[in-house]
Formats: structure tokens, C-alpha cells, sequence
């Protein structure tokens, strides 16, 4: 197992009541702790967040409409333990199709479309298939015809090695997507979650007008093992995360998750109020 | 013989080739009927080896002879096809990447930008172009020639042969998750026509980053992947070294990638792979680009973005239905 | 008091308020009359010092102003002027400049791009802002804020403060001399309208960097120079000390620059200069900006583009003749 | 004297048959070095060329006629001893009216515009003030009306501080003829050549769609003493030279004089040749 599949997992629960915070190890009291959407008071560790939660803190109450939920993938390789995955995503709760959400919703009441990444569906770790892709895309062509602002949240391992090539060309097809957007000036915001990473970051995720990103999220291309490998070099203290990409340049801010909605919403301020 | 990889098979033709040699050397000098008649045999035989082996390559083969020591790369193809070549460097920011050239080419009367990801010879070249792991500037620069071509109407060709992006910490810092991915939205709406062949090692986001294009071919002995078989193997089975099985389950070979609609052509290598015949397959590959060049050369340039599009749209695998999923647990 | 330069002025004046301070408290405690009015006396007269002084400031008297260590920076203006800003940050490719700020900014009801030059007020955060210098990412930082600010229709308001772009090896390594020239061509035809102020120091091809637009204006005791002061006395006089010659002999005032046509409006502050009232110097920035952006707001975007390039093409005095150095000699 | 200005002065001539190479001492033989372009065959040493020199190896015979001549500058500063330089410039054998030399010409039959420095006039170090903005804008026009590509060498000390700020205007000037040239896809060839520094490098002299350089040129964008004072740091060997350029990507190539004309032809040919 990765290791940051490891430090993303879900924190332990000694009682029902209590949740332990992966970072410090502070016995948390639960209901604080989702009300803090799952931030912890005392260290600041930002713990993973499904679609839904995402979904729930982001979008005015009751305005999520999702859409693109009823294609799937195919295993078009016959990759050995693929079938089994998609098995289990699909027999996961949120009855989802793969771990890209998306959907119309509101924000401070302007209409956006989202497009969230679960990182756990189907121990898929967020990766890029065709069902993604498309799930984009679609996402994409409906920002487009209704003038809406897509908004992405990533939390991807990269491309979806189980379907080889066909994979990797979601980085092209959700890169021309942009493309799109950026050609008739729709708002398209990133958000950077804890693992972004390989593919996601080399396609869509890097070519946000603006890209935020989590508190000591992972920001990479290169997995933990490769980069490891691949040094020779000192490596610095914050390498591979949110902190080192902003250093960098690479991104425009890192964000609390309790400001994330209102930085967007003062983003789309900018971009969408009449002119002047 | 059946267990034999390429590089192996390629010893064993040496050794053979030996035996042959002095089975001649032996028959002209001292007039041997016999040793003659096992030479021409051994001969007949070789041939047949070879056939039998090159009609039934495995993945790894492929994944092998494209990692070739005597594969022909971008340069080599450059000096057989060009008449004329004018090298360009720098992004214009930061540095000028030696694991990619570009410049001015002409090309059976044309002009166009060509740009190819390159590996050294000795180690000192290998060194200077780090192996063909681009860096940050590298797609830069490439960006910067193909933006050049586009403003000047010239098509743009590109040649892919790359293990990967650049891993180093170096490269991170300067953004190379950024300069592919711009890349990519630059290329799928670049106006002017895009040719991209995969010749050696197509390795993953560092090889897409220079092969989002019109038409997309492979040589006959070339591998795309999304992921190194060893480093797939090391996820898959917890052992790099069975990159072999990894290539076969990622199907990664030119005709799995014919197969599966992902490029539109591959280009014959002759028997035995590029680096026994540069100049047969420098020719064969200017056939087939020029051929598909021609193709695009005739298209408007909303026509070419349009096709672009919806080539790039289509792109996946997938179904209409959830339930097979659903009802498979 | 001629000779004083504006600083010797100011410490001038500390010692009179201590002295006039001195004066009313012997007035007030002991009840003398003769204190109180002469307290009185020198109140008024300070005050015809002060406008006698700022009447006839010297070049090398703004240039002091400037640079003064209390100057208002960009932020000052930010936290005076706008009800939100947002700032963003990094270039995508290097890193992020601290020497120059931008971000979505809301003022007088309108969103702006707003983008400046920043020095530090203590040692540690002027050593993070490289002391206003901008190195090769801020200039491309800007840029992209000025190019996303042209997406969505947006105006860019730039405030300049800056001794010049910085002449480091890294700099130049990253080119420094590209960004800039980027900038200027960029800038040039950028698709929006673009308001410039030189707030504080407009240090040569560092300033001009982010001041082609559409309107630039000047705060009453800014310069705006092709060299720095110093710079120009060594090259000149060949002593750097003769900084105030030099600056007279360039004419580096915005009064200068108005004159030459150079600028369109100066933008007054309060006697004494910024620094002593920030609040008035922010309202009469704000009306005077506010009142060019209305006026750059009923344009079109062709007529912006056209009028913006009139002006560049016009910049420059020269004659139609020869004549006049051909007989001189 | 600047250190650049000193380096770049024109070899002595010991006899008149003789002159000594700036670079290597050798002693040359005149005519020979003139046919060489003023490169020395021993150690490479490109040595200064007058713009009339440029335009002779560069231009087809007889091909070049000049414009922008008949406007001058006028000292808007009063600046001290500008008035005395002018004097000196028009003096000048060259008859010309500043260190830019513009005209029509072709180049292997094809028609162009050239814009030449020549660093020599009025001892102004090929500086930027006025007339240089507006010949190389009146160029800029031609190159636009007729459709010529623009090739311009530079060798400029940068903005001529003699006119203030009105020089600095012309960084701006020039710099926004480039984006007219880029708006209309008309090639725009730049040749550093030495020194290239100052507002010349932070303008239209980085803009080229293809950027040459001759050997050992000086280039950056601060003088000598400037980047010496400023430096905290050890600097490179090629410190401010096109090699360093060339190695931090700054030009395409450093290209050899006797080559030049060539490339430009090839460069030419490239971007004019008519589409297939
Ligand atoms: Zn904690
Ligand atoms: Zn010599």
C-alpha cells in the first residue's frame, strides 16, 4: 500500500463518540469533528472527505443535481483484479459509478457545475479512467452550453493503470476540456486535496485560472516510491506538498478548508460580475 | 528458443553468425563440399529462425527493442529524412532541455517544425540529455516551437521516445506536472496540423506531453504506456522485475494500441527492428507521415480542430449501463 | 532651510514641535503668557515653512519622498481602497515573487486585477520582498494575472514602486530581460483596460514593466526615471554621490513627466507628502483612477486597443530635419 | 568607459597593411581580415562592425535602400553634452541621423527590412532614445504594409538616459511594433550581436520569434559594473555572455558571422515558404 494511501486513511475510532486525529493522535469529539469537516482543532490535519461531504459543504443547501452517473467502465484490458474493483465500487453506499461526482449545483447562488474526486471508490484511489474522463468532459459540455463555472476538487493517485493507454489519454481528453473553456472564458477553479498526484496533476488539475489547494496536501507527479528512488539530491522538508507548490508557484493559495466556499465564491465574485 | 527474449535471440544470431562465417572460411580455403553445404544450410536456417521469431514478438520484446541500445533515435531519423535541419534551443525562461530538440526541418519539399524527445549514445551524451527524461524547460521549448509553427501555418511533427517526465526534485520545483499538462491544452487546440510517432519508448505523461496530435503512429517495434512495466509490476505483483508480465497485461505494444483506437498507423520496421536498417525505416515513416501530412495539409484549420476535437472526445472505453457492475457482487 | 533636503526638513521639524511643545506645556503649567505666544507664533510659522518648503520641493527632494522609509507600499493602498482582495500568487513555472503582490481586488464597486510593487517595512519581510526589486517570475506572475484579468473582462490596475528589476546572477539566468520585454508586448495589446501608478519609485525598465497602459499617472512626489539617480551621476559625473544633479539634469518628477507628455495626470497628496496622511492620498488615488476606468470602460475593446497603440506610436520627441546637427558642428 | 566599450573598440593598426587582433594579439592581414567580416581566424574573435558592414555581408547586392534618415533628435532635456554628441553623430562619415540604420533589402531574394545598430554613432553606444524608437517603428510599419519580415541586429549599451524618460518610452515604443508583427505572423528575426545589453535586451531585442547571437557577445540586462556590485554570489565564467543565453535558454542559437546570412535565409525559408 502507498504510503500516502496510509496517512490519508480515515481516523481510527476507539468509541463510537471519539475519533482519533491521524495526525497528532487527539482523541477528537465526533460531532465536533464532522462539524469541523473533519479538521482537526488542534494540529490543523485536514482528514479525507468523501464526494458527499465535499458536495455538502461546498453547494447551497439542496442545490446538487448530479449528472453522469449512468455510464460505466469496461475493463477493456481484462487487467487482472480490475472486474473486482469495479465490483465494489459499484456495490459501495454512495451507489456511485466511479470516484468522479459531478453535477450542477449553486454556490453563494451562482450556478456552477462540480466535479469532486472520492479517493476511496472502489480502493481506486481517485485514478483516471474513461469513466472519468467522460464524466468530465460531460461536465465540461454542460459548463459550456449553460455558462456555468466548472469547479474540480482533485484527490487522484493519476491515470487508472488497470486500463493502460486508454487511460492515459483521459490526461489529453480532460486537458482539451479545459482547452474549451479557456477558449470562451468560463471560470474553471481547482481545488487540490490530499493525494493530488501522476496524471491528475499533469492534466486538468494543473490548469486552473485559480488552483487552491488543501493544507498539507500532497502535490506531485512522481509517487512517493519513484521520487524516492529518483533522488539524488537533498530533498527539502516539504517536498511533494501544497506548501512546496505554492513556494514554487505552482499554485495560487493554500486554503483552510472552513474558507474553501468563500474563496471560491469571492473567485466567481471576480470573474462573473458585470463589468463596469 | 521460444523463451528467448530479443536481446537474447540477437546473441544467440551472433554466435550463429560466427559458426557461419567459419564454416566459409573453412570450405573456401580448403575446398570443403561439406562445411560449404553446412554454411548455405545454417544460412536457410537462420532466416527461418529469424521469421519464426520476429512473427511471434512478445510485449517485452517490443518493450526491449524499443529500449534498444542500437535503436535509432530522433536525430538519426533527422539525418535520414531532412535535407535541411535548423536546430532551435531554450524555453525562453529557464534553460534548454538536451532530452528534446526542435528546430526547422524540410522534409520531401516541406517545411515543418520538427521536435523529438532524444537519448544519448555514449554516456556522455546520455548524460547531457539525461537519458530522455524531459524537465520542465523541455516541454516549454516545445511549446514555444510548436506555438512558432502555428503562427507561421507549418505543420509540426513530433517524435516520442521517453521512459518518463523527469522524476527529480529539480524538476518538481519547476513545475513539471504544469508544463505537461499545458502542453496537452495547447496541443489539442493547436492551429496547425500535428503529426506525432511514437519510435522508441512512449513512456507515459513525459511521452503524451509531446503527442497530443492529428494523427498518432507507431513504429512497428515501439511501446506506449501509462505506466513503465516495472513499475507496474512493482504495484501489481510487489516485483519489479516482472516488467514482461505487466507489459502484456497493459497491452503496450503498437498493435494493442491499433487495437484498441488509440493510433491511427503503425509504420513496418524491417526484420529484425529499426537499428538493423535506419535508412529502410527512416523511409518507411516518411511514407506514412508525409502520406497523413498530405490528409491534413487539405483540411481548413477549423475542419483540423473540429476533427481534433472530436478525435479527443471520443477518447475511452465505457458503457452506457451501470448494472454489469452493479450485479456482478 | 535651502539647502535642506526634505529629510533634513522633517528632523528640522521634529525639533520645532518638541520646542513648540515644550513652549505650551511652560505656558499652561506656569500660566505665562509670553510662552503661549510664542508657541502661538511658531505654530503659524511652521506652517509657512512647511508651504514655503513643499512649493519648491527639488527633484532630489522626491526622489527622498519616494523612497522615504514611511512611503505608503502598495498594501497600504489595498488596505485603504479595497473592500476585498484576494491575492494570488505564483508564476506556474518558477516560483512566487514577494516583490510584487496581485489579486482579485473589489474597489469602489468595481473588481479589478490589482497588481503592485512591494518593499517591506522591517528588515526581515524588505529581505522577503528583495526590497522591491522583482525578479523574472514576479514580472510573469503579473502577467499571468493581467492575461486571466483580459479573460474575464477585467481592468488591471498597477501600482509601480520599485529602485528597478533585479540585476542578480539568478535573475539573469532566468531572464530577467525577457520577462520584462514580454511584459511590454504583452501589455501593449492587452485585450482590457490598464490603469498605472507610479506610487513611489519608478525605477527604469523594473517600473516600466507593469506601467504600458492605457492611463498612467503619477503621485505628486513620485519620480519615474531610465536610471537611477545615483546611476546616472556615476555614468556623468563619475561620482554616484551627485544623485540630485543628476536627477534635476534627467527631470524625474511626475511634474516633469506631465510636461513631456509622458503621463497623463498627477494625483495630489497631502502637504508633507503620503506618508503623513495615507487616508487622503488613498481618496484622491481612488477618485482619480475611478475617474479614468469610467472613461476606459465606455470603450470598446477595439477603440481601447487603438488609442493604446496611437499613444505607443507616439512616443518620442524628435524632428522632421536633419539640418539643425549637421550645421552645428 | 564602460568595460564593454573598451573590449569592443576596434583592433590597432600597427602599419596600415596590419592590424592586431583585439582578442589574441595576432597580428592580421588587413585585407584579409576584412574579408573575413572582421572575425579573426586565430581565435575567433568577432570585432565590431559598422552597420554599413552589416548590411554589405548581409543584404543582396545593391539591394538596400534606406529610409528613417531624415528625422533627427532633439535634446528635450537639454541635457548636459547630449547637444555635442548629436553634433558629433551627423558629423559623422556615415551621413546618418542616428545609431539605427533601417531600410528595404533582400536577402537571398527575399524582401526584408533591416533595422541595424551601429554602436559607433555619435559615441552613443547604439543607445535607445527617440529616433531609434521611431525608425524602428517606421520599419516596423513598412514591414507590416509590404508584409517584409523584420530582421534587426542589436549592440546597444540600452535606453539612452540623455532623454530621460522619453528613452525609456521606447522600450515600450519598440516593443509594442513587435506585438503588431507577432499579431500578423510576419517573422521577426533578432541578431545579438556586441554588447546587447540594458533596455535593448529588456525590449525588442528579446522578442524575436528566433533569436541569434554572434560569439562572445555581451548580453544582460545590467552593465558590467552594476552586475558586479551586485552580485552576493560566485559567478559563472560565461557570465553574460550568448553562450550563457544559449544555456539558459534565452536565444536559439549563437551562430557564427560568416553563417549568419545563411541562417537567416533558412530561418526565412521556413517561415515564408508557401504551405503544402
Ligand atoms: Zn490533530
Ligand atoms: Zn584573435
Amino acid at each position: 500500500m502507498p504510503d500516502w494511501f496510509k496517512r490519508s486513511k480515515s481516523p481510527e475510532v476507539p468509541e463510537g463518540a471519539f475519533v482519533k486525529c491521524t495526525g497528532c493522535n487527539a482523541i477528537l469529539v465526533t460531532k465536533d469533528f464532522e462539524r469541523d469537516n473533519k479538521v482537526c482543532p488542534r494540529c490543523g490535519h485536514h482528514h479525507p472527505l468523501s464526494a458527499d461531504e465535499r458536495i455538502a459543504m461546498l453547494a447551497d443547501e439542496d442545490s446538487f443535481e448530479e449528472f453522469g452517473n449512468d455510464i460505466s467502465a469496461t475493463d477493456p484490458l481484462a487487467f487482472p483484479g480490475y472486474a473486482q474493483k469495479l465490483t465494489t465500487g459499484h456495490a459501495d453506499e454512495s451507489g456511485r459509478n466511479d470516484g468522479l461526482v459531478t453535477g450542477r449545483a449553486s454556490i453563494s447562488s451562482r450556478p456552477v457545475v462540480l466535479a469532486i474526486s472520492d479517493f476511496q471508490w472502489g480502493r481506486l484511489a481517485g485514478t483516471m479512467g474513461s469513466v472519468f474522463g467522460e464524466k468530465f468532459a460531460i461536465a465540461t459540455d454542460i459548463a459550456l452550453e449553460e455558462n456555468r463555472p466548472l469547479i474540480t476538487f482533485c484527490a487522484s493517485g493519476g491515470a487508472r493503470m488497470q486500463e493502460g493507454l486508454v487511460s492515459l489519454m483521459q490526461m489529453a481528453k480532460t486537458s482539451h476540456a479545459v482547452a474549451k473553456l479557456r477558449a470562451t472564458n468560463i471560470p474553471y477553479i481547482v481545488v487540490l486535496t490530499h493525494p493530488s498526484t501522476g496524471g491528475a496533476v499533469a492534466s486538468y488539475a494543473s490548469l486552473g485560472d485559480v488552483i487552491f489547494a488543501e493544507p498539507g496536501a500532497t502535490v506531485a507527479l512522481s509517487g512517493e516510491r519513484v521520487a524516492a528512488q529518483a533522488q539524488t539530491q537533498k530533498v527539502p522538508a516539504n517536498y511533494r506538498t501544497a506548501e512546496f507548490a505554492l513556494e514554487h508557484g505552482m499554485i495560487d493559495r493554500v486554503v483552510h478548508r472552513r474558507d474553501i466556499q468563500s474563496y471560491i465564491a469571492r473567485t466567481l465574485l471576480f470573474m462573473q460580475s458585470p463589468s463596469k | 528458443m521460444e523463451d528467448m527474449t530479443i536481446i537474447e535471440f540477437e546473441t544467440f544470431l551472433v554466435e550463429l553468425d560466427k559458426n557461419i562465417a567459419k564454416l566459409k572460411s573453412v570450405a573456401s580455403r580448403e575446398g570443403d563440399t561439406a562445411a560449404s553445404n553446412e554454411a548455405k544450410q545454417l544460412t536457410k536456417e537462420r532466416a527461418q529462425l529469424v521469421e519464426k521469431f520476429f512473427r511471434k514478438l512478445t510485449a517485452w520484446d517490443k518493450v526491449l527493442l524499443a529500449r534498444h541500445k542500437d535503436r535509432p533515435y530522433t536525430l538519426d531519423y533527422v539525418a535520414a529524412l531532412c535535407d535541411d535541419f535548423l536546430e532551435l534551443h531554450g524555453d525562453r525562461a529557464f534553460g534548454d532541455d538536451g532530452a528534446v530538440v526542435g528546430g526547422f526541418a524540410r522534409m520531401s519539399g516541406r517545411s515543418l517544425m520538427l521536435i523529438g524527445q532524444q537519448k544519448g549514445r555514449d554516456l556522455k551524451e546520455r548524460q547531457r540529455r539525461n537519458f530522455g527524461y524531459m524537465k520542465p524547460e523541455g516541454y516549454r521549448k516545445a511549446l514555444r516551437l510548436m506555438e512558432m509553427a502555428e503562427r507561421f501555418s507549418r505543420p509540426v511533427l513530433t517524435f516520442i521516445d521517453t521512459p518518463g517526465a523527469d522524476p527529480n526534485v529539480p524538476s518538481e520545483q519547476r513545475g513539471i506536472s504544469e508544463a505537461i499538462a499545458r502542453n496537452l491544452r495547447e496541443m489539442s487546440v493547436l492551429k496547425t496540423p500535428t503529426v506525432a510517432v511514437v519510435v522508441g519508448e512512449g513512456g507515459s505523461g513525459g511521452a503524451l506531453g509531446l503527442a497530443v496530435a492529428d494523427r498518432v503512429l507507431m513504429l512497428e517495434h515501439s511501446f506506449y504506456s501509462v505506466i513503465a512495466p516495472e513499475g507496474c509490476a512493482s504495484i501489481l505483483y510487489r516485483d519489479a522485475t516482472r516488467g514482461a508480465d505487466a507489459a502484456k497485461a497493459m497491452r503496450v505494444t503498437a498493435q494493442d494500441a491499433l487495437e484498441l483506437g488509440l493510433i491511427d498507423e503503425i509504420i513496418p520496421e524491417p526484420l529484425g527492428g529499426a537499428h538493423l536498417d535506419i535508412a529502410t525505416t527512416a523511409e518507411n515513416l516518411e511514407k506514412v507521415v508525409t502520406k497523413h501530412l498530405d490528409v491534413l495539409a487539405g483540411l481548413s484549420v477549423d475542419d483540423l480542430i473540429d476533427q481534433r476535437a472530436k478525435r479527443l472526445r471520443a477518447l475511452g472505453k465505457f458503457e452506457n449501463s451501470v448494472e454489469r457492475w452493479r450485479t456482478a457482487g
